[in-house]
């Protein structure tokens, strides 16, 4: 186990990306825009030897959709890099590339808010079933089941 | 994925169609439903398909519509073997948003319940992947001696699977002392079986045949493809969350983070039965030194607005709860990151080159729990021909070739 | 070889299973089995049914004069339990002020009747 | 060889100890099979007529055909299977000598032996169903494996008696001493084979209910599945007794009893008593076991089991020699 991180640290190098607060002991959080996160992941990565993905979090706050990013690494620090996206064509660069383990995140995100990998090399239908509705996204709030509508396996009426 | 391409080998120079063998999502090896689509050359694989979709519950909407109250049992409900893991994990995000400080009798009571857990899990497990290498009487024996841990949580919970122990802001039941004293009368009994399960597996020659060298994943690797809990404890990766990030009464109680550095089937089945051999001491310190005092504080009925990763060590491995409320009595997303769903990636890794008698075994040995997960991964970017074939294309394929050893 | 000596020290042992019909199990007193309600304490304030998270308790009919915290009170409604809906948690036994609503340490079989009520 | 009574051939074969007592000795071994494993651990297991009551319910099952089946065949395979090891069980002696021996039958009797191994591989191909046909291709294969050292071994006792047939290495036996101290190494590889002939763990490869389902058994169905199940049950009677007889010296005793019913009656149990002990060996082997794979298994049977058999061949031929000589 390395020396464990502090905010003044991760803040001073991750300037640029945004702004880093302290959530809790050893949570750090970061705030950047869309476009910087494959940078951030990459620099925090390089920097700090993150080495590990915990999960990526997906939150639908009623205005923007949200993307946070765990991470750690051998100092056992978890940092979060938040990112906000549109509601409407919601679309961030993949990280699969650099976190091989994002790959099954970022399928499930999309699945279930709809939101776009490009560069993802395999972006099908993962925890939905195969003959659910394009353009549905369950786990949006406004998403309300369509009574016309087949969800694949057991029709809505027997539901 | 990018990253398989490199890992598989190419067939060997033949035009035959590739033999897919579909296993699932109804299978006798498989406890729970899950479609492995094996494409094979001879006994060997060549890559697989993984679809794990056919359980999906949507869990996480029903949580946003339910109040921390009623949330808490649906949460036990995500998985019958890791109940209180998820239980906890959420109560626990949940009083760090409230800013409750639990008493310190809830906090051991519950880290009772989540080592005997672990423990049930791990000699669970043990019995499973004894039972897919055909080997019966391990299966009987481990999940005979399960059977203590169980009659214990009974007795302490009162359910042997949906313990029901947690609320928001402490435990429901307290533990008599009767309970307690029961309780450590059968651990003697435990530590001796779990003992001999020790040596068993180090040992017993029917296991190390199968298990040694089968799905091997390095250290790298397992950090790569962000690998969590026994198995990548089991390839040299001291994560622990009992210990990085402690919570309940893990500060307190004596045991260590075990690892090994085989990294197969093998290493996870040491690393698992060694940490039921460590539960053990932490069930002995909490129940001799339970504190006494309340065993919860009243919980307010809404949480204020906030954000939590609440990350839980379940005895698969790392369980990361993140919550977000928004100041009612209700969460505004809960996200659960399941163990099994973070293993997938790896164990898609590490089936490459193996033979199809070991596909339980590996699948296995990360202990999947796909009523958590459900979830499907297909793990493949070469637009190679993989339909499924007739039964005439195989026979012709099968007579055609050796079907010796390779 | 521990596994061939504890094989044969098991073959002259008894079987740690049992038969079920004709034997049965020890339950253990904290058991939470079979919804029971005593209709005598409850006092109709519909709790069990709010936290019931399989939705399994609705609140029927059941004019009842009751005494609560020393006041004689009429209550209006007495819950009633679909017994193949609950799961067994507990809750409502926790929520309870009266202690009326309580789950038994005796089995709840299974059936076929998707109907059947514990009130 | 001289043609045995007709009517004490006819209930030889059909009542006893023929078809009707090897029927109910076979379910019989299977409840005990399946009782010790049971016990070993810890469970209660089933009752006596378990085997016997799966047997019926199995006969008035519905026969389902797997779609594109050849029916005749699939019909056929199992009762050939059955056929075949009922007719090797004639020529092992139980009471005393069979009437039907003659020189030679312990080479027909090992050929019968394999027939039900073939049935299966056929019924996996012909299931149309890949775990089938995945199962009956393991089965071949392990046939090769350890068909080879089974021959060996069971043919290293005809080779140190001199003659071919079972009742004549029984007599051989009965004059000088069991081959089973003569050659343990033998034996132990006869058990090795006998296990693996019947499909039972660490050896159950081509039904590895784990992997590929059942193997050729997935879709065996009805009275095809029954009767498949009572072929593989008679061979481990088959199997047992045979190995009684080769190395445990078969139901002879080396002294002569005066009325000759009596020696019969005395043979009846020692054939009961080595055939029940041999399938404690059996019982315990596959209890003791995991099940391997198959590329181990082709490790370990050519490398060690072919080899020690024929380690064995060598060291009788040296025997036999040195006692020709002597």
């Amino acid at each position: 186990m390395t020396e464990s991180l502090t905010l003044d640290i991760v803040a001073g190098k991750m300037k640029e990306f945004g702004n880093a607060e302290q959530v809790r002991k050893n949570r750090i959080r970061i705030t950047t825009p869309p476009d910087r996160v494959h940078e951030a992941i990459r620099m925090i990565q390089a920097i700090f030897g993150f080495d590990r993905l915990i999960t990526i979090s997906a939150v639908d706050n009623g205005r923007t959709l949200e993307l946070v990013y765990h991470l750690t690494g051998p100092h056992r620090m978890v940092v979060s890099i938040a990112v906000e996206l549109p509601r409407d064509q919601p679309a961030i660069p993949t990280t699969s590339d650099i976190l091989p383990s994002a790959a099954i995140y970022e399928r499930q995100i999309h699945d279930l808010f709809g939101i776009q990998f490009p560069g993802h090399p395999r972006l099908t239908k993962i925890i939905l079933n195969e003959d659910w509705p394009q353009d549905e996204f369950p786990l949006r709030k406004d998403w309300e089941p369509h009574a016309d509508t087949f969800y694949g396996g057991i029709r809505k009426e027997r539901i | 994925m990018p990253i398989l391409s490199t890992a598989v080998s190419g067939r060997r120079g033949s035009d035959m169609p590739e033999v897919v063998v579909s296993i699932g999502p109804h299978h006798p090896a498989l406890k729970e439903p899950v479609n492995f689509k094996v494409v094979v050359d001879g006994e060997k694989i060549v890559r697989l398909e993984l679809d794990l979709s056919y359980n999906h519950r949507g869990i996480e909407k029903a949580a946003e519509q339910r109040d921390f109250v009623r949330v808490l049992p649906l949460m036990e409900r995500v998985c019958g073997i890791c109940s209180h893991a998820h239980s906890t994990a959420f109560a626990k995000g949940i009083e760090e948003i409230m800013q409750l400080e639990i008493p310190p009798r809830a906090q051991y009571i519950r880290t009772i319940i989540a080592e005997l857990e672990r423990m049930h899990s791990h000699l669970l497990w043990l019995g499973v992947a004894a039972h897919l290498i055909g080997f019966n009487t391990l299966f009987m024996w481990t999940w005979r001696d399960r059977e203590a841990v169980q009659d214990t949580v009974e007795e302490m919970s009162g359910n042997r699977v949906h313990y029901g122990m947690n609320e928001v802001g402490g435990v429901r039941r307290d533990l008599t002392p009767a309970q307690v004293t029961a309780a450590l009368g059968r651990l003697p009994n435990l530590e001796e079986r779990i003992n001999k399960y020790v040596d068993m597996v180090n040992y017993e020659e029917t296991m190390l045949i199968r298990f040694r060298g089968v799905g091997k994943l390095s250290k790298e690797e397992a950090l790569r493809y962000g690998t969590v809990g026994p198995t990548a404890r089991a390839s040299g990766v001291d994560y622990d969350i009992r210990k990085d990030d402690p919570y309940l009464a893990y500060a307190d109680a004596p045991w260590s983070v075990v690892t090994d550095t085989n990294g197969d089937v093998y290493g996870r089945t040491r690393v698992r039965i060694w940490e039921a051999q460590e539960s053990l001491k932490i069930i002995r310190y909490c129940l001799e030194n339970l504190p006494e005092g309340p065993i919860r504080v009243p919980a307010p009925k809404h949480a204020p607005k906030g954000e939590i990763l609440s990350r839980y060590e379940a005895p698969r491995g790392e369980l990361a709860h993140f919550i977000r409320t928004n100041g009612t009595d209700k969460v505004e997303r809960v996200d659960i990151r399941t163990p099994t769903l973070a293993n997938w990636t790896s164990v898609a890794m590490c089936l490459v080159n193996q033979n199809i008698a070991d596909i339980p075994v590996i699948v296995a040995a990360i202990d999947p729990c796909l009523s958590c997960t459900s979830r499907i991964t297909l793990l493949d970017k070469r637009t190679k021909r993989t339909d499924i074939i007739s039964f005439d294309d195989l026979s012709r394929r099968m007579c055609s070739r050796d079907h010796g050893q390779e | 070889m521990s596994v061939l000596r504890e094989m044969f020290e098991n073959l002259l042992s008894r079987p740690i299973t049992i038969l079920y019909p004709k034997e049965k199990v020890p339950v253990p007193g904290a058991f939470r089995g079979r919804v029971a309600i005593t209709d005598e304490k409850c006092i109709g304030c519909s709790k069990c049914s709010l936290v019931c998270p399989a939705q399994a308790i609705t609140m029927v009919e059941g004019q009842r004069e009751v005494e609560f915290k020393g006041k004689n009170l009429t209550r209006k409604k007495r819950p009633q339990v679909k017994l193949y809906k609950c799961i067994r948690c507990g809750l409502c036994e926790r929520h309870c002020p009266t202690g009326a609503i309580y789950l038994k340490n005796e089995l709840s079989c299974s059936g076929t009747d998707r109907e059947m009520v514990v009130t | 060889m001289n043609m045995p009574d007709p009517i004490y051939g006819l209930i030889y074969i059909f009542i006893f100890p023929g078809f009707l007592f090897l029927f109910a000795y076979a379910l019989f071994l299977a409840f005990l099979d399946r009782k010790i494993a049971a016990r070993m651990q810890q469970r209660v297991g089933p009752p006596f007529f378990q085997p016997f009551a799966d047997f019926i319910k199995m006969l008035g099952k519905e026969v389902i055909d797997p779609a594109g089946v050849d029916r005749a065949i699939f019909d056929a395979a199992p009762l050939v299977a059955l056929a075949a090891v009922i007719t090797a069980y004639l020529y092992v002696p139980i009471i005393g000598n069979s009437p039907f021996a003659f020189q030679g039958d312990l080479v027909v009797v090992l050929y019968l032996m394999s027939l039900p191994t073939l049935v299966l591989f056929l019924l996996g191909w012909l299931s149309r169903n890949i775990f089938s046909a995945i199962g009956g291709i393991r089965s071949v294969t392990q046939l090769f494996i350890y068909e080879v050292p089974f021959f060996l071994a069971l043919l290293t006792p005809a080779m140190m008696a001199g003659t071919w047939s079972i009742s004549g290495i029984v007599l051989w036996q009965q004059k000088n001493m069991w081959f089973v101290f003569l050659q343990p190494i033998s034996f132990v590889i006869a058990l090795i084979g006998l296990q693996a002939k019947l499909e039972r763990t660490p050896f159950d490869i081509p039904e590895a209910e784990t992997e590929i389902v059942a193997g050729p058994w997935t879709e065996l169905t009805g009275r095809r599945l029954a009767i498949m199940d009572l072929a593989i049950d008679v061979s481990m009677v088959v199997g047992s007794a045979l190995i009684a007889a080769l190395f445990l010296g078969g139901p002879m005793i080396p002294w002569a009893v005066t009325p000759i019913w009596l020696e019969g009656v005395i043979g009846f149990f020692l054939f009961l008593a080595k055939t029940l002990a041999v399938l404690l060996i059996l019982s315990s082997i596959e209890v003791a076991t995991g099940r391997i794979r198959i590329d181990q298994l082709n490790d370990i049977g050519w490398k060690y089991i072919a080899g020690a058999s024929i380690v064995q061949v060598g060291i009788v031929l040296v025997m036999n020699y040195l006692w020709g000589s002597a």
